[in-house]
Order: structure tokens, then sequence, then C-alpha cells
């Protein structure tokens, strides 16, 4: 059973494949059904995954099927299923199928409805393919795969201009971790035992032993490298937020299941190399709170809800690379398990928080500044429920599925400050202290985006809004329909017809109300129960990590945790609950921070002009420099063409006889030569 | 090398027939030449062409000799006045006598079904050459273009100067006797290996397998078989054309598919454009 | 030398016989025209004869009306018209008689190889391999007399005659090739000789089982049809004589042409007449097979009786084509090409197709 | 087999080699395309005697062999050009191929066919009434038409 199973783990990319492929096949006859092949594709594909979910092993793989063959080097297809690769298949197929529902209500009248749809199979098919592949190179390639349709969906309204800027920002920063990662590979094959790059050979312990230190401090610095641009870490988080311009379910998968997941993924499948090289671990570690605590700060102050919810993302990745920097020693194994179910939490409620943002979104005829609407929980009762199940979630609130992981990963990281080599304990304190500092923080931006959006006054968008007018005034000023906020495709979005402030019609309520349950009580089943670490230990390299003797439920830190959700929470309904004007006061008080936070530092300015200007410069000055190249060979190309127009045009006189006579007289004087002079 | 009566004869020949061939083709500018010119090219190149033939070594029997040399005087002859004819449909008659003549050498050098086949296949051709001329040229009578020629002078002197180097070439071609006439142990490897493929399967003697194996090795290019006898003409070439060259078959039967095609593509009437009909749009913009 | 020699005389009996026959075929091509027409024909030549010595004969059927239209024919003035182009308008009666002639080369009058008596060979050309192929050529070289005899008498209806010619010959050329193909096929070999002593052997399964001789018509029915037909077109003869069709053209291709040229044209006719039959009766009705004749012991006898035999089957086909002129009408020219391209040659490739399979696969089932 | 010696295959080369020159020069100096055509095919029949006589020589079939291939490429060459020169008639209503010479650069000048001279080869002089058969004194001699036949052939 368990062989028939593995041997046909193809089955999981295959089924969303088949469907896009009967989608762009079949776009002209399925026009308005083009979801069918997906959803039924994709649910299929869940189903596979959850049966896997039985056989996973440390050593299971499917039967390799050659591919890449160059002396030496060989790259087979092969599949591998152990606790991750299955866990992750899981998680990713599961809330897919919900997010490919929600987007069928949410998408209806597009015209490019098909093409979206296959897109979405093609994302799966690749995040899917990504997950089971059993080595780097196959990795690298799904890698890729889930770059260019992130690509693709990010732009999906191409013919918006901002769409299509964020789509290549996507796409150029993702080159930039691309190319590390592509480094790593290189270096994984000269170093490794048979240049063999599958996990198998790379993970096992022989080949772990025999690459030198240089080698995997290398290799684990590219790796994450990688990483940071997957997964939205500091330096390269700035597209993350700017694709909230896709279609909002396309934000869910992105940010949930598919695509910012997959540094993660790639870290964790690493952990036995990494947990090798402390100086990474650390930088993970730094650089995850960095991440964390750069984003909360900026979402504290945002108004537009998408992005608020984009800037959650990036600070719970921050959580989770803290999580992976904090395997030091012993803690290893607590680490990656903690990491890796605040993933597993994550995408549940992140993909239940941006559909319900999408909800919101689609019954406020897409406008999504929550300046310009407030109390909406009586006009959306299932969407404000919903958004407070994700909220809570989020926010860490307890018994919550975000309060199990959180807790874990607060807990490996005070396990590490313990555990670190002498001298780097007093990072791991700091990172401990700033993690439970953005905690808080979290909590604290969840809450006002729940309060400002559904609390308070009832009030729903007009045109006569102070933010409306000023937009339009924009677009009047730079004479172009380019706004941070308009979301929506004006023409022919499909939200025609459709009455502002209505709740969403059931195809997008059932799987948020899914999600809902999901992300209350995920936690619970699979984190105290010991049911996750069980199924992840079943992963390859993972029983040889540290792992600590006996570590029970830690309370302080437990109760640090829900100390930060429910103060956050606390102090947001004070702010924010009845429009207190408390935080109008703060923001004049503390204005140039206030500013900072608003403008999102200016990271997006700095970038524009410190990388992108000196790039140009490059360029200017390259051009000129070919410029004379040209010149040059331009000069070359003249010669002959000058030659052939004085002395061989004359030849060309279109007459097949005289060619013919010359042939003749060239094999005369052929056989002349060959007789008399040879 | 070449012995120099040898010589002084090819040179003449040479000579000969390019002054003779010239004086044949039409004018440049289709000016009429008199006949007594023509007389003159003709008895040079009549010359040259008897010289040429004294190149020629008769073969042993004497009736053998007598077609040799009639066939083979009268396809050069054919050929010269194929070229020089100032009427296409005697070009035509010329060229049938030169397919007939070929054929008639092709006999002598043993290749009875190439012979057939030839004035077969030519017959036709020729006589659908010959209608066309009919149809196309004749109404008009003789047209200019076949009363002039595109430099016949400089054509003269190429086509002479190739032949002088072919002929040249030959002259001084000298083979070691051959000692059976024939040139084998070339392939005897490739026997051996198809021999070894045989026995390597540890076929019986009577078995088909084998019997199909030492079909297959037998040496189907040769003319004798084993025993040195000749094979049945038709069934020898046929044996030959479809095992060694079968490829070759297919191909030309795809080719002649693909031109029967082609030529009917080519010159199926086109209806023509009435006034008031759309005009078809010129493919200019590619 | 003895063997040139032998050649020579084989070559002068040939044609004195055949060309003797001609006289006689037309004579015989009168009598069955009046026949058919319900009068009595030539019946004077020879008739009342009254010879030097003061015998009388009296000689029925007209007999001697051959040698009377012969002795016209050449005694008659040759004109030759001045706008002829006059190298060609000589050459093309000759082209005509000479390819009519040279077919004779192959075919055998009488039983050859192994059923022939030793010393013997009733062929002029014997163990050519590539007997019917030959045939082919020659034939296909027929068309130049017709078609230069037409262009070179510079006259429209000889021109016209010529190229409804060239195109007729042409086109039932393919036929006539692809429907012998079949017996090819079955024989295993192009040598006229080997075709007959194949259909003395046991042929086909079917045939056997109804004991009928390995004959073509009976192995090859659809062959033997389409070869008849193609054969009546290549000699053009009614039904498909339009090259020299009297009513539109005048005389066709020899409106010019008088005295001994136009009868070289007649002689050059008929003479594929005979040709043509021979290979029909060889290639299709068993040559010079007849019941109980196997059983005869080769040998000068045998040998005789069967030459008479294959004589007899010539002389019943060369009736049956004179048959058929006086009995269909004459086709139209459209309607000519029609059957030539659109039924005879794809019944034909069917044919030749089904045949090679069978043959294969009674091949592989020995 | 009866031999076949050098000497004879010597006799087939040079039969060949002349048929192929006096081809090539047919191709390069006449202007009718059909008379090009023939010339062309002329140029194969040198080539396949020289073929033939090789294969003899050696006592194999490859001559031959070649030479069959020889004549389906000619027989595809003729159907195909015979069907170009026919839509090229059609286009100019002339078989010249100097016409066409639409391939040439395009910097240069189209050929300038030098003028023919009208009327310059002399047709034969007509003979006047003994254009007519001779015919005998039996019957009446016809009055001549002032246009006799001979004037259709111009």
């Amino acid at each position: 059973m368990s062989q028939f199973l593995a041997h046909n783990a193809w089955l999981v990319p295959f089924f969303p494949l088949l469907g896009s492929f009967i989608v762009v096949v079949a776009a002209k006859w399925l026009r308005e059904q083009s979801h069918l092949p997906i959803v039924a594709g994709i649910a299929l594909s869940f189903l596979v995954s959850f049966s896997l979910w039985m056989v996973a092993g440390p050593d299971v793989t499917s039967p390799a099927i050659e591919w890449l063959t160059i002396s030496g080097f060989n790259v087979p297809i092969q599949f591998r299923l152990d606790g991750l690769t299955t866990m992750m298949l899981a998680m990713v197929t599961f809330v897919a199928t919900l997010i490919a529902v929600f987007a069928s209500g949410y998408m209806a009248g597009d015209p490019g409805y098909p093409r979206f749809f296959a897109l979405i199979g093609l994302f799966v098919f690749s995040m899917t393919g990504l997950v089971l592949s059993n080595n780097y190179v196959l990795t690298y390639l799904f890698w890729e795969g889930v770059g260019v349709c992130s690509y693709m969906l990010v732009g999906f309204w191409h013919s918006k201009p901002s769409a299509a800027a964020a789509a290549k920002k996507a796409f150029l920063v993702n080159r930039i971790g691309d190319f590390g990662f592509a480094i790593a590979i290189f270096w994984l094959w000269s170093a490794s035992i048979n240049h063999d790059v599958s996990y198998g050979n790379v993970l096992s312990r022989e080949n772990l032993d025999q690459l030198g230190p240089a080698a995997i401090m290398g290799i684990s610095f590219l790796l994450f490298w990688g990483a940071t641009a997957k997964s939205a870490q500091v330096p390269l988080y700035v597209w993350l937020p700017d694709a909230m311009e896709g279609p909002t379910p396309v934000s869910a998968l992105i940010h949930a299941a598919t695509m910012v997941t997959a540094g993660v993924y790639l870290i964790a499948r690493s952990t036995p190399l990494l947990v090798r090289a402390h100086e990474v671990q650390a930088l993970v570690a730094v650089i995850g709170c960095l991440t964390a605590l750069l984003s909360a700060t900026i979402a504290l102050t945002q108004t537009d809800l998408k992005r608020v919810m984009a800037y959650s993302t990036v600070s719970q990745l921050g959580f989770m690379f803290m999580g992976l920097g904090a395997g030091v020693n012993n803690v290893a194994q607590l680490a990656v398990f903690a990491a890796m179910f605040h993933l597993f939490t994550h995408a549940f409620f992140k993909a239940l928080l941006f559909l319900a943002s999408g909800s919101v979104m689609h019954a406020m005829g897409n406008v999504i500044d929550m300046r310009r609407f407030s109390g909406l929980r009586h006009r959306l009762p299932i969407t404000h429920l919903t958004f407070a199940a994700g909220g809570l979630a989020l926010a860490g609130f307890p018994l919550t599925a975000g309060f199990w992981s959180k807790d874990e990963i607060l807990l490996a990281l005070k396990h590490a400050a313990h555990q670190a080599e002498p001298g780097w304990g007093g990072i791991y304190v700091a990172v401990y202290w700033i993690a439970v500092l953005t905690a808080f923080m979290t909590a604290f931006y969840t809450g006002r985006a729940y309060f400002l959006t559904f609390w308070g006054p009832e009030k729903l968008p007009s045109p006569q809004d102070p933010e409306a007018l000023a937009e339009a005034v924009d677009e009047v000023d730079h004479g172009s329909s380019h706004t941070e906020h308009d979301h929506g495709h004006d023409a022919g979005h499909g939200h025609d017809g459709h009455h502002v402030g209505q709740e969403s019609p059931p195809i997008m309520t059932y799987p948020l109300m899914i999600l809902a349950v999901c992300a209350l009580i995920v936690g619970l089943i699979f984190g105290p129960t010991g049911l996750f670490e069980h199924h992840l230990h079943l992963t390859l390299g993972y029983e040889h990590l540290g792992h600590l003797e006996a570590h029970g439920a830690d309370w302080l830190v437990m109760l640090m945790g829900s100390l930060a959700a429910i103060l956050g929470l606390g102090l947001s309904y004070l702010f924010y609950a009845h429009r207190s004007p408390i935080p109008a006061q703060l923001a004049e008080r503390l204005r140039p921070l206030y500013l900072a936070s608003y403008n999102k530092f200016w990271i997006d300015e700095i970038y524009e002009k410190a990388v992108v200007g000196t790039t140009l410069l490059l360029a200017e000055i390259s051009a000129i420099f070919d410029m004379v190249i040209d010149a040059i060979v331009r000069g070359i190309a003249y010669l002959p063409r000058w030659l052939g127009g004085a002395g061989l045009a004359p030849f060309q006189n279109g007459l097949v006889q005289f060619y013919a006579g010359v042939t003749a007289m060239g094999v005369a004087f052929l056989l002349i030569i060959v007789l008399f002079w040879l | 090398m070449l012995e120099k009566r040898d010589l002084i004869l090819a040179i003449a020949v040479i000579v000969l027939g390019a002054t003779g061939t010239y004086l044949m083709l039409p004018h440049r500018h289709g000016s009429a030449k008199p006949r007594r010119v023509h007389l003159i090219g003709a008895v040079l190149a009549g010359l040259a062409l008897l010289l040429f033939a004294t190149f020629w070594r008769a073969p042993a029997s004497a009736i053998s000799s007598l077609f040799f040399y009639a066939f083979s005087l009268a396809a050069v002859a054919g050929g010269l006045l194929t070229i020089t004819s100032r009427n296409p449909i005697h070009s035509a008659l010329w060229f049938a006598s030169v397919v007939l003549s070929t054929s008639g050498l092709f006999l002598l050098a043993g290749a009875q079904f190439l012979a057939a086949g030839t004035v077969i296949v030519y017959a036709g051709a020729i006589i659908v050459t010959f209608l066309f001329v009919i149809m196309l040229a004749q109404m008009e009578g003789r047209a200019p273009y076949d009363r002039a020629a595109r430099a016949p002078g400089r054509a003269t002197f190429s086509c002479f100067l190739l032949f002088w180097a072919l002929f040249y070439a030959l002259l001084i071609v000298r083979v070691a006797p051959h000692p059976k006439g024939v040139a084998i142990d070339t392939d005897n490897e490739r026997l051996v290996r198809s021999g070894e493929i045989a026995s390597s399967y540890g076929l019986k003697a009577d078995h088909p397998a084998r019997l199909i194996s030492e079909l297959a090795r037998r040496d189907t290019l040769r003319m004798d078989d084993i025993s040195k006898r000749p094979k049945p003409h038709v069934a020898g070439l046929g044996e030959a054309l479809y095992t060694e060259h079968l490829i070759s078959v297919e191909l030309a039967g795809t080719l002649l598919f693909v031109a029967l095609i082609g030529a009917l593509a080519i010159a199926t009437p086109k209806l023509p454009i009435r006034p008031g009909d759309p005009r078809p749009q010129p493919l200019t913009k590619l | 030398m003895l063997v040139v020699i032998g050649i020579l005389i084989k070559i002068l009996v040939v044609v004195g016989i055949t060309q003797g026959a001609v006289a006689y075929m037309i004579l015989l091509e009168r009598k069955v025209a009046a026949y058919s027409q319900d009068r009595i024909g030539p019946n004077r030549c020879g008739s009342n004869l009254v010879l030097p010595g003061g015998f009388r004969l009296n000689l029925p059927f007209g007999l001697l009306q051959p040698i009377a239209d012969g002795a016209k024919m050449i005694l008659k003035e040759d004109v030759i018209p001045s706008y002829v182009e006059k190298p060609l308008y000589i050459l093309a009666p000759a082209i005509s008689i000479i390819a009519a002639m040279i077919g004779f080369a192959v075919i055998p009058f009488g039983p050859v190889g192994t059923q022939a008596p030793s010393g013997v060979n009733f062929q002029i050309a014997p163990g050519v391999d590539i007997g019917i192929v030959y045939v082919f050529a020659i034939g296909s070289l027929a068309v130049y007399g017709v078609i230069l005899g037409g262009w070179a008498s510079n006259n429209k209806y000889s021109f016209l005659g010529g190229l409804r010619s060239s195109a007729q010959l042409i086109s039932y050329e393919i036929p006539l090739g692809m429907s012998i193909l079949g017996m090819v096929l079955l024989a295993g070999s192009l040598d006229l000789n080997t075709i007959v002593n194949y259909q003395d052997g046991h042929g086909l399964w079917l045939t056997r089982w109804l004991g009928l001789p390995a004959w073509g018509v009976f192995v090859q029915p659809i062959g033997c049809l389409l070869f008849i037909i193609s054969a009546f077109a290549e000699t053009n003869r009614l039904p498909f004589d339009l090259p020299e069709a009297e009513q539109e053209l005048v005389g066709g291709y020899h409106t010019e042409y008088s005295a001994m040229k136009f009868g070289m044209f007649f002689l050059g006719e008929y003479l594929h007449v005979i040709t043509v039959s021979y290979l029909t009766v060889i290639l299709f009705f068993g040559g010079w097979d007849a019941p109980f004749l196997n059983q005869i012991q080769s040998d000068w006898f045998s040998g005789l009786l069967k030459a008479l035999v294959l004589l007899v089957k010539v002389g019943l086909m060369v009736f049956f084509m004179m048959w058929v002129r006086w009995t269909i009408p004459r086709f139209r020219y459209d309607q000519l090409m029609d059957l030539a391209w659109k039924a005879l040659i794809p019944i034909a490739l069917v044919n030749l197709v089904a045949t090679a399979a069978i043959v294969e696969l009674l091949r592989s089932s020995h | 087999m009866t031999p076949f010696p050098f000497e004879l295959l010597m006799n087939y080369l040079l039969v060949g080699a002349a048929l192929m020159a006096l081809g090539m020069l047919g191709f390069l100096s006449r202007r009718n395309l059909i008379v090009m055509f023939l010339s062309a095919e002329m140029m194969l029949q040198g080539t396949a005697l020289t073929l033939v006589g090789f294969g003899r020589y050696h006592g194999n079939w490859t001559g031959q062999i070649f030479t069959i291939v020889i004549l389906t490429v000619a027989a595809c060459e003729a159907s195909v050009a015979l069907a170009l020169i026919l839509i090229l008639f059609k286009r100019r209503s002339s078989l010249d191929v100097t016409l066409w010479n639409e391939l040439r650069e395009s910097t240069q000048a189209p050929f300038e066919e030098p003028t023919v001279e009208e009327e310059a080869e002399s047709v034969a002089p007509a003979l006047g009434p003994e254009s007519y058969p001779h015919l005998t004194r039996a019957g009446l001699e016809p009055a001549h038409p002032t246009s006799p036949w001979i004037e259709r052939r111009k």
C-alpha cells in the first residue's frame, strides 16, 4: 500500500497541471466554468497528499526517472515523501483548494477568468513539485516555476501599470535570491560526495562530515540568501507588499501557502546542514528578528487593510526565521519544529485573513482603505466573525492556532539563549525580547485593523471621502490611473451590479468559515498533542538533530506570549473600538517616528536611489563604451558591403545561364588546376 | 604521361570541335549565317568527331564494335545537332536520337533493363516536350530567341575548356591491368561480420532464421554470384535495388510523388480575374 | 557466324510471314466488315482466273485481293506536297513500320524453353531477361511515327490527329504497363517465356480448385480486361481510333500520305495488331498451352503443334479485334481520357496491390 | 560475363564527357527554355553513361542503380520544369529565358537584349506554282491563290 502510494506521488503535481492544461486547451468552451478543472484538480491533489501523510517516512522516495544525465552529473526526477514534504503538501493543497473555491466567486466576471485559473493550477503544480522534489536541482527548477507563476499572477491585470511594475519588482527581487541559490547548488555539486545533489546524499552524515567548515558556512549562507528573497526577509522583502497588486486570492495564495513558504521550506529542509554553521544560524535569527520588528512597525500605521496583512506576513515570516535560527546544539529539533509549526498554522489564519479582506473589498466595491469604511460588523456578519477568528489566531490569543506556534518559537529562542556557544547567547536573549515585543505589536495592529474595519460607526465608502478626493486629485496631477489603493480592475472586474455593503455570496463565505474553524483549533489539535512533532520527526536527517531530553510546557514563556497578545488586543480595543483620540495625539507627539512608519521607512525610495540609480549610471557608462565598439563593428561590417556592392554586384545579373556558365568555368579551372599543378 | 601524337590529336579535336560548334550555333544577334558557314562548321565538327572516334578502342567482337561506333557517333552527333538546331522541334528529335543511342550503349554495357527504361521514360518525356514546343512556340513561327544565341563564343569557350579538362584527365589515366576485371575482397569483412552474427546465435543449419541471415549476407551488389556466373539481369538488379538501396527506392518514389503534386499545383490553370472581381492582395509586405 | 545467319534467316521468315499475314488480314477485315453489315465483301479477285497454261482457277472469297491491293500501293504515284517538312515527312512512316516490326524480336512464336524441341528456337532474340519491358519500350517509340507524320504534313487535320494520338498513346501506356504487372508478379519474371511456362503450371489455389488452367485470364481476369482495353487504344483501333477518325479528321495523321508511305502506316498498324494479339495470347491465354497437349513428349511434332495452337489463338484474337471494330461505336475524346485516367489506372493500381498482397501471402504461407 | 576491360570503360567515359560538355554548351548558349531543358537532360545522359560504364567495369549494380535514380530525378525534373515553363509562357507569351532576370541584384540594370534582326533568317524561298503537288495530266490545273500555303509557317 505504502509502496503504491509512494509510486503515485507524481499525481500530486499532476492533477493541478492537468487542470490548467484542460483550462488552457478548452478555455473557449469553459469560459465561466474554468474554475471547475482547477478546483477539482487541486482537491484531488489534496486527497492524494492527505493519503501520503500516512506513508511518510524519512527515506520514502518514489522511483527515479532519468532526466538530466551529463557525465558525472545525474539529476533524476524523483520525489521524497518524508514528514516535512507531506506536511507541506497537505497544507498547501488544502489551503489552495479553499482559495480556489473562494476565487471562483471572487473573480466571477473577469475577462481573464480562464487565464487566472490556469495560472493558479500552474502555481500549485510548481509549489507541490518544489516540495516533493528530492534534489536541489529539481527544487530549483520548481522554485523558478513558482517565481514565474507569481510574476504572472501578480501582474494579472497587466494593463494596470502599478500591477505590471509590482510583478516586475517581484520577479527581479526574486532573481537576486535565485542567484544565491544557484551558486549554492554549484557549490554543493562540487563539494558533495559523488557530485550528487540529491537530499539523501547531501544531508547524509558522511557528506556533512566531509564538508569543510568554509563550505558549510558558505553554502548555508547562500541558501539563506536564496530564502530571503523568496520568503521576503530583510533586505529583499520589498516585493511582497507590492504584490498586493494581484487579485486578492493570489495574495492569499502567495502569503499563505505557495510562494513565501518556499524559502522557509528550503531552510528547514537544509537544517542538518545549517545547524553546523552557528554564525549563519545567528544571522538567520537576527535577520528574522529585524524583519519581524521592521514590518510590524510599518504595519502599525498602514491604512490599507491588505497592506497591513502583507506586512504582518513579513513579520510572521520573520518569526519563522527566528525559529529556524534558534536551532543551536540541542535546541535544533525543537527550533525547526517550532518554525514549521508556525508556518503550518500561519497558512490557515493568513489565508483566512486575506480572504476575509478580499471579502471586505468585494463588499466595499474594491475600496480597501480602512479610513473609508467602518462598523461593518452588522452588514458583513460572516466576514466579521471569520476575520475575528483569524485575527485572534494571528495575535496569538491563548488557545488559538497562532498562540501555540508562537509559543514554541519563543520557547526555542529561550532555550537557544541558554544553549548557544559562549558569547552568542546574548544575541538570542535580545532576539527573544524583541520577539515578545513584536508579538505585542502584532496583536496591536491586528486589533487595529479589525476594530477600524468592523467597529465604530457604520460608514460605507463614498466618492466624497477626503481620501477618495485626494486620490482623484492625485490622478489628475500625475495624469495616470496609477493609484496605490486601487486594487480592483475597474473594467469588468465583475463587481458592477453588486451593491456596495452586502455580504459576499456563499461560495466565498464557506471557505472562510472552514478556514476560521481551522484557525481556531488546528493549533490545539496538532500542537499540545504532539501530533505535529511526531509527524515531522519522520523527516530526512532530523533524527540526528540535537534534541532536549525533556521539555514540558514552559509556563513562563506561555504567560509572556499570552500577555503580549492580550495587552496588544486590549490596547487596540481602547484606541480604536470607540474611536478614541489617543492615536492621533500619539502620532502628533511622535511625528517623525509615525512618518517613518507610515512611509515604510522610505526603504523603497532608498533602494530606488541607491541600487537602481547606481545600476542605471553603470548602464550609461557602458552605453558610451558601447558606442565606440559599435562604431568599430559597423565599420568592419560596412567594408565587405561596400566591396560587394562595387565588385561583386555586377555578377548578380539574374541570368541563370550566366550563373551556369560561371559554374562550368569554375569546374573546368578546378580540374585543370588539379591536373597540372597538383 | 601522354604520347605526343595523342596530345596533338586531342588538341585538334578540341579546336576543331569548338570552331565547328561555334559556327553552327545561332548568331549572337540572330543574323542569319550563310549556308556556307553552316556547312563549314558541320565539316569541322564532323572532322573533330572522327578524330575523337580515334580515341575509342573497338570492342572485341566485330558486331559489338560496329554497334558501339554507330551508337557513339550517333550520340555525339545528335547532341551537337540538338544544341545547334534553330527549330526546337528538331532539337527534340535530335535529342531523341541521343537517347536512343545512349540506350544502345547501355545495352552494350549489359544494362538491358536500363536501356528499355530510358527509352520508355524519355520517349514519353520528349513527346510531351514536343507537344509543348508545338503548342507554345511554333504558333508564331521561329521566334527571335530561337534564332539568337546567348554569348555563343564565351559559352563555347568555357564548355570546350571543361571538355578539354575532362578529356585530358581521362587520357592521362593509366591503370594497372585488372587481374580479374573487378575489385573484390573489400567487402569480405562484411561477410565475416554477418556470418558471426549468424553463428553467434548458434542456430542449426536448417533453421529458418539461419537461412534468412545467410540470404542477407549474400553480396547483392555484385553482378556475378559466388561461383562467378552472371546473375539474371532483372532479378539481380531488383535484388540490389531492394536490399542495398531500399532507402533510395523509397526516396525516389517520394520524390516522384512530390514532383507529381508540385507539377499539378504549378500548372493548374488559375481562374482569370474579371473586372469587378476583388483583386487578390499582392504578398509584397512579407 | 552460324548463329548470326540463323538469326537473319529467322528475321526474314518472320518478316515475310507477318507481311503476308498483314495482307490477308486486310482481306479478313474487309470480309468481317462486309458480313457485319450484311454484305458480301471482296469476292472477285481470284475468281475466273486464267493461268498461263490455260488452266482456269476459281478461288473463293476474293483470295487474291491482297495482291491487287499491294500492287496498287506500290505502283501508285508517290506525292510529296511541297509544304511539308520533307525529311520528317519521309521518316514518319518508316519509324512507324520499324517500331512495329522490331517488337517481334522477343516474341516467342512457338514453344521455347523446357517445352521446346531441342535445337529449335521459335524466337528471334532468345533469353532476353527484360522481354516485356522491351516490347513496351518499342511500343512507346511507335508514337513518333504518328506525331511526326501529323506534324510534318503541315495540315491541320493531320496535326490534330497527331496531337490526339500522342496524348492517347501516352495515357494508355500506363494502364497497359500496369495491367501486366500482376502476371509478372505471379510468374516472377519479365521474360515472356517464363510467363508462358508459368501458365502451364498449376497457378493459384482457386484455379486449381475450379479445375482451370493457370492462364492469365483466369488468375488475372481484371488485368486481362485492362490489357485488352488498353491494347485497343495502343493500336488505334476502334473504339479508340480517334487519331484517324475519318469523319472528324478526314484521315488523321495520314491525310497527306499516299502510295507506299500510306501503305507503311497501314502495315505498321496491322503489324501492331499482330504484336498485341501475340502478347495477349502469351500473357493471358496460355500461349501454346492447350488441353491434353502437355502430355505429348517434346519433339518436332509437338513443337510444331504447339506453334500451330499459338497461331490459332492469335488468329482468334485478331478476329476478335475486327469484330469489336464493327460492333462498338467510337468514344468521344474526353471520354477516352477519362477512361484512361479515372478508371483504368486506378483499377490497375488496385489490381496490382491486391496481387502483390496475395503473392506475398501465398509465399509466406509456404 | 564477357570481360569489360579498361579500354571499353574509357570509351564510355569519353562519350559521356562529350555529351556532358555539349549539354552544358546548349544550356549556356540557347535561349529557348525548352531547348535548355533538353540540354540539361543531355548532361544527365552523359552522366548516366559514365555511371553505367563504371558499374559494368567494377562488376556491380551500383552504376545502374544510380542511373535509375537519375531517371527518377529526370522524370521529376521534366514534370516540374515543363509545368514551370507552361506558367512562365502564360505570363510573358515567350519562352525566352533572358526575360526572367528579376532575381538580379537590385542595383543592376536589367539585361539588355541584343537587337535581333527581324527576318534575319531567310526562309527557303517560296516556289510559286511548284508549291502545289505535281498533278498528272488527267486533271485541270486550278488557279493559284495569291498567298501560298507556305506563308503559314512564318
